[in-house]
């Protein structure tokens, strides 16, 4: 099963149509998730995506590749059984704000410090779309919605440092508004060993009237024109993590090559992927073990 | 003198070492091819309260624990203190004769009092006052006169490999001193005794969660995940300690949810997967139950039950959760319940578990409880038949990714997962190959699996009657094990479900032998049955009595919805305490005067 | 000419306002006195799709919708398309002359095709074409040759506030003008009209979820929280929206397990406290459910239902989670369920939920579903009467901190939590004063509160019987609220909960009036009953036929568990659809064959 | 309902006798709350402790003053409910690594920007103590359990750093075998107006045979001992947080005493506690809302 020599934008267009508004910010994700397959010549049965519940959730149904679509909140802990299952496929898991930041934030805290080979893509509209315009957990101090009719309390979750204090190899965020940018995010997260953050900047047209495409170009630089900027200094990510306001870094915040996979620290992955191996086990072998009762 | 039949208990503190050397004790007369049962109650706490371990030993197999006490072994004063009422006439405390024993009112109660210097002897003998428990087993079997090479071997399988054999001899040579000395103090006095079978085959000493184990590993799963609870945990750790021999994927994950959610990925991968936890967890674990039915997932739960609400009695007993697992999880979908009765069923319907999850993709519920995972028996090597699983093993509509050629051949038309079918079940190829390239949902969706985003009422009919017709042929094709035992004609029979199996079975021979006709219909299969299968083997029955180990006698109540049919009486024990022989005897006196 | 007895129809994409045109008709036309019923559909996304809102209007209250259209109102082609086959002969089809649809195939149908430049007046007019929504609206008023005043109150009521007098004004004008070339080129040819009802009272236009909020708030409820999902978000809202006035403390959580902990935090400081969710949501709280009970902390749970299994529809109805709710979390413990049929029950049950809940300190699971939570009903005012609420507000054996001199007094001889009672309830201090420092636990615990940690079987008897007796009594005085509809002799009698009230009432009428001998019998409270009363009443029906949204049918099942009686035949639907009058008529006739 | 003047460890005594393992590190926290409370003067009925299910999580039974013992992991958000029903007691959260940083670490995530005014003790045993010694959330790198019987294979959850990524305005640790120390962190945790959390390294002597006392008392420093050491610094506090090894630092890592907490922002709180207020609101005021509907 190697990889066709050329892959093209025809070979990973779905036969579903997304139900995404005009102009929502899914569909530079789902741009840029194309093109980072391309990139890396990864063909549709190479590739599952996981994801959750909500209006960027239905990315799966969207590309030619495998997908689940799940629960809110549990793409996370589905994938990694299944990427313990099967580990020579290449695992995404895209989801939305409240999918991982808010509901499922459990299974992301540690997700991170087991750093399987799994790339996380975040669409991060700060807000929930699906259900009509909440707020979400990355929602700005103050805004309004449904459930905040006089703004949100609560201040907002901060995923690039979360992500460093929780352990993550690979962190970064990329603007929908730039697909081609994020589509090398993403592509450097697959190939990235271990776990991949892409927090994305999402716009919802919809309900979030005050982050949009406007709003965020005003205000976003790549880290990478930064000059002296180095990924692999946690210190200088952790800074660069709490700039919010008249400029906000997008790019690569952080990057561990050194740490290893939670795959290749587990012995029964070291010949050949789980779902290969046969089964039962020899009947001699589990004989062996009535010796522990007698 | 009453030879090889008589119950030996054993209690201290959590932390005196009560289970391992009741279980020491009881593998040792297991050796010595005698048929042992083991059941033991410890509190939530590591160290201090209080725990006890009680062997029953007979010359024929035993299936649940009795109430009378022959010998007890007492590691400290309150156990003389609770546990001596439980005593016959003429059976014997030990302890060590440091403990304050008032030794008059043992004896006012018919009991012998047995002191012994087993702290004086250990520290003595053996150089560390730690050997007590050695020397306190030695002991008993010196009362009981047992051949003391059976709790040597023992010693030296716990000692001998471990630190260097010092220890072992060390521990024989303490065995030794109290074994004499309770001998010659006491076995004159003590009525019961054990002897060797001569040639009796090996047998295992094994519980619940270790032949739930067993039955895992033989049934090919490769995927263990779960978070631990109480009475759980002891398997998810048998699995973790195979995982290397046996390749398997062991994870302690952050939570049920998690535990569940890993297991549903590995088998949409194509992975055999289980899942361990009691109510608290499985409560987690009811959204992402719904979902493995939604996507037709196979994946198996160990449901090991004890005391609700909430935390409840930890530590204790119950079968509380059967209308829950039932109906537990969000909408409608095909599942299945097992409720294996016995250490042998747990191993069968543990390995069964996994086939009726792949052959109808959907999640399987294996309901125990604290006193089926825990309680010990002897049992037959050849009981657990490795060789007979191996060949059982069905995995359904199933083509691997890696098997190219049956995918090749299965795809020639093209590939729909949820394909609509005669009998609802669909061609099941795990992603990873070019020609089964495809998405699944949880949302309703359509045969290709895609989000059926119009929602139409024409596919979700299709579906819905797709999927929950698997239980059709389910409860046609491989369910309705349930089981009679005692008189065919019986005035009485017994009702009852998963562990209370053995207490019922040992309770009918009482109660026959006292001159009733009682007989027991246990099911280990609740869920799909034929119900009006199960209605005429009602209709063979006279008054039938709910014994069960709840509140609301959840069984009766699940057999009347689906059958109309109530019993005549019921007896339920919900105080955390397994049902035993004695007490469903008791009980059903009482009951049959309410009928 | 047919009067004040039609239904029309509006469709289109999501985002093009059908719900918000619909609503604003709805609310006009029962402005003018008369009766509405509205339903609608719309598919999970934000633009796009097909979304529909139909609106019944007669002189008398109505409780359902009807298949047949008489008008439709279509944004879009694909409204013509899917909806023409519903409309009766010599319906209307009115549509912007934009469009493209075949008049001469619905004039095969014997239907008015009803071309009108609206887009043109819009923005002729009004300047906007965003104003073709209010155009499309006042044609269909024109075409009824209804009083144009009400739709221009609406518009005044939507616009005039907002954004000044101007925008109002403009789409005024658009709505006379579209009106006007309405009326002028189709009202001659249709058949049906809308005439105010001079002197009518003003109605509310009301759908279940704020019946709900308005019962919630009546109730003296301070705490909402929960997690946004279908169809449960809009309760959540409205309550959000009323927070500061109301002085409630509104929380969005961040899942649906905190949702229902900060309830239970609130309620066991003495704050009435309520969650809504749907099923999936519901499921996360099961775990928690069971520590209210075994806490004996009253809290109020909306389990809004929507198909399953997960994610299931979304946005679509069903009642399919009765089950499940019955039987939610680990453990036995007491709950009581209740399913409000209609608006004014969502209003008075709610209300009475918090009641029962504080009286019997347990959780209370109030089901409706999408179809309850989201049709609309106008409802005379004094339907809703708050002062009755207030006057019964029940806190049951409640002593707040603050009320100092009843604590000294009640807790004179000292202050047990769970005290062992006759009845099985105890007083309840929230913590706060000095003489009633305790701590609970979801741990078995001593009538003190600690944790029991000795876990006996003494205390756990005493606990289990004093927390399960509380529904016998709950049983006896709060419970029974069922409802008989139709002739007291009925031939068959239509058995249904819940939402379904609306829809086999409705049957019940179409189907006498087709002369057949046919009644209905509703639950509202579904636990805990008592069982023999209920028995009694299905004694006095004669054929019983369940009608319910689901597959399997799940109260009649409920029934059968608790009576032993099973229903005749059954009537399900699990398409997400609503059940219906035509769709209950239509089936019963099949189901009754099969009798 | 004023505070007695004075108060004695006398007056905590609660009537049931811990059923710890002698020599538990549990006792030392036990004996800094009562500590806190003496020295705060806060007497029992003022004062309410949410605990999980763990050994530790026994503590609310043994300390005379208010207490529920609730489910695993799921204290928190249970704290933060009573707590906007009652906010003039003192509320604390007393649970284990397991609830915490384990199964309830999503609470424990948005607790964190929330800020309301709860004390969060964490029994850090870095092991599940109560089910019998598997490996926990904070438990080292390789660590052997009975769920890990070749180590661990997951990195260890670093609680203070992610404190501070979350943005808790009040993060220390402490060390149950210094509870004097402990003592008054945790009753200067009760004066920060806002959330804080102190974790608290307590030794299992039974299962973790690692993490000792000897272990902890050779490693661990305090802050407050570090010359010029400011717990305003949020960037100091990050690089604290990653001290690990040799020298382990306990003490105060941060705090900011300018954010709000989340009771100060609801405005049905600003009169007086929920539970005091009267229902059902006037009648004439509900008969108001129905005009939204006519
Ligand atoms: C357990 C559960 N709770 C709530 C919901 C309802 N729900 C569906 S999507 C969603 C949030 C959507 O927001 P987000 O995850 O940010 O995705 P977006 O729509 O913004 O892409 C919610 C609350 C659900 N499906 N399941
Ligand atoms: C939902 C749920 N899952 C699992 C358990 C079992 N359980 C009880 S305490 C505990 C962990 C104990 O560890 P920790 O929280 O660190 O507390 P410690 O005993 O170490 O003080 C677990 C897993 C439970 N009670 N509930
Ligand atoms: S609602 Fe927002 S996030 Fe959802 S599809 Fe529309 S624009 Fe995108
Ligand atoms: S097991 Fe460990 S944490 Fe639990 S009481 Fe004993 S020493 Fe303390
Ligand atoms: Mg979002
Ligand atoms: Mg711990």
């Amino acid at each position: 099963m190697a990889a066709p020599v050329t892959l093209t934008m025809k070979d990973l267009q779905s036969p579903v149509e997304p139900t995404w508004c005009p102009g929502c910010g899914d569909f530079g994700i789902l741009n840029a998730v194309k093109r980072a397959m391309i990139q890396l010549k990864l063909p549709p049965h190479q590739v599952i995506y996981f994801s959750g519940i909500g209006c960027g959730s239905k990315l799966p149904d969207y590309v030619r590749a495998n997908g689940f679509n799940s629960l809110h909140g549990r793409p996370v802990p589905l994938a990694q059984g299944f990427r313990l299952a099967h580990h020579d496929m290449k695992v995404v898991v895209v989801d939305g704000d409240g999918d991982s930041y808010g509901i499922g934030g459990n299974h992301w805290l540690h997700i991170m410090r087991r750093n399987p080979d799994i790339t996380h893509i975040v669409q991060d509209n700060m807000v929930y779309g699906l259900t009509k315009g909440q707020y979400a957990p990355t929602s700005m101090k103050g805004y309004v919605s449904t459930t905040s009719p006089e703004g949100t309390i609560e201040y907002p979750v901060n995923p690039i440092a979360i992500a460093l204090a929780a352990g993550a190899t690979f962190v970064a965020r990329g603007f929908s508004g730039d697909p081609k940018h994020l589509a090398d995010l993403i592509a450097k997260g697959m190939e990235h060993k271990g776990y991949a953050l892409i927090d994305v900047f999402q716009p919802c047209v919809i309900f979030n009237r005050v982050n949009t495409y406007d709003w965020f170009r005003e205000r976003v630089y790549k880290l990478e024109d930064e000059p002296g900027y180095d990924p692999h200094d946690l210190n200088k990510a952790w800074e660069k993590a709490h700039e919010w306001g008249e400029r906000i870094p997008i790019g690569l915040f952080y990057v561990n090559e050194e740490t290893p996979t939670l795959e290749e620290q587990i012995p029964a992955l070291a010949q050949k992927p789980l779902y290969q191996q046969d089964i039962p086990p020899p009947v001699e072998m589990l004989e062996g073990l009535k010796e522990i009762f007698v | 003198m009453v030879k090889n039949n008589c119950t030996i208990k054993l209690g201290g503190e959590a932390g005196q070492g009560v289970e391992s050397s009741g279980m020491g004790f009881a593998k040792a007369i297991a050796r010595a091819g005698l048929y042992i049962f083991g059941v033991q109650d410890y509190m939530s706490r590591i160290r201090g309260g209080h725990n006890w371990y009680q062997i029953r030993v007979h010359t024929r197999p035993l299936y649940a624990h009795e109430t009378s006490v022959h010998l007890l072994l007492a590691f400290d004063e309150r156990t003389v203190h609770d546990h001596s009422a439980e005593l016959v006439k003429g059976g014997g405390v030990l302890y060590d004769d440091g403990l304050k024993v008032d030794q008059s009112s043992l004896s006012a109660m018919d009991l012998i009092p047995m002191p012994m210097p087993l702290l004086k002897i250990a520290e003595e003998v053996g150089g560390n006052k730690l050997m007590m428990n050695t020397a306190a087993v030695a002991a008993a079997a010196g009362i009981c006169e047992f051949d003391l090479s059976y709790v040597e071997q023992v010693i030296r399988d716990n000692f001998g490999r471990r630190k260097g054999s010092e220890i072992a001899d060390r521990n024989i040579r303490v065995a030794n001193h109290a074994y004499e000395e309770a001998r010659k103090r006491y076995a004159h006095l003590f009525e019961w005794k054990l002897e060797p079978i001569p040639g009796a085959p090996r047998r295992m000493v094994i519980n619940g969660n270790q032949a739930l184990g067993l039955g895992t590993l033989a049934a090919g799963c490769k995927m263990v995940s779960g978070y631990p609870m109480t009475p759980a945990s002891t398997l998810l750790e048998f699995l973790a300690g195979q995982a290397r021999k046996f390749g398997l994927v062991v994870r302690q994950t952050e939570d049920e949810i998690s535990g569940i959610l890993h297991c549903i990925g590995a088998a949409h991968a194509g992975v055999r997967a289980m899942s361990c936890t009691s109510g608290g967890g499985f409560s987690l674990m009811v959204e992402s139950l719904s979902l493995a039915g939604s996507t037709e997932t196979p994946v198996v739960i160990v449901l090991a039950q004890r005391p609700g609400p909430a935390t409840g009695l930890p530590t204790r007993t119950g079968q509380e959760d059967l209308l829950f697992a039932l109906h537990a999880g969000h909408g409608e979908f095909p599942r299945a319940v097992l409720a294996p009765g016995t250490i042998e069923q747990c191993f069968y319907h543990m390995a069964r578990a996994f086939n009726i999850a792949e052959k109808y993709q959907m999640p399987v519920i294996v309901m125990t409880d604290n006193f089926l995972a825990n309680s010990i028996r002897s049992v037959e090597k050849e009981a657990f038949d490795f060789a007979a699983i191996a060949r059982s093993i069905d995995r359904g509509a199933l083509i691997l990714p890696h098997e190219e050629d049956k995918v090749t051949q299965a795809t020639a038309e093209g590939y729909r997962r949820y394909e609509l079918t005669e009998n609802g079940i669909s061609l099941r190829i795990p992603p990873g190959h070019p020609n089964a390239v495809y998405s699944v949902a949880g949302e309703e969706h359509t045969p290709e699996g895609f989000i059926d985003w119009e929602e139409t009422a024409h596919n979700r009919n299709l579906m819905m009657n797709k999927r929950m017709k698997k239980l059709t042929l389910c409860a046609e094709e491989d369910m309705g094990v349930y089981e009679f035992y005692g008189p065919e004609d019986a005035e009485t029979t017994l009702l009852c479900w998963g562990s209370s199996y053995g207490p019922v079975r040992e309770a009918v021979d009482v109660l026959n032998s006292n001159g009733m006709r009682v007989n027991m219909l246990h099911f280990v299969d609740i869920h799909p049955l034929h119900w009006d299968a199960v209605g005429e083997v009602l209709d063979r029955c006279h008054t039938v009595v709910a014994v069960e180990g709840n509140f609301s006698a959840q069984f009766s109540r699940w057999l009347t919805m689906n059958t109309g049919r109530r019993p005549d009486a019921k007896i339920t024990r919900f105080d955390g305490r397994p049902l035993n022989p004695d007490f469903i005897a008791a009980e059903l006196h009482k009951a049959l005067i309410r009928v």
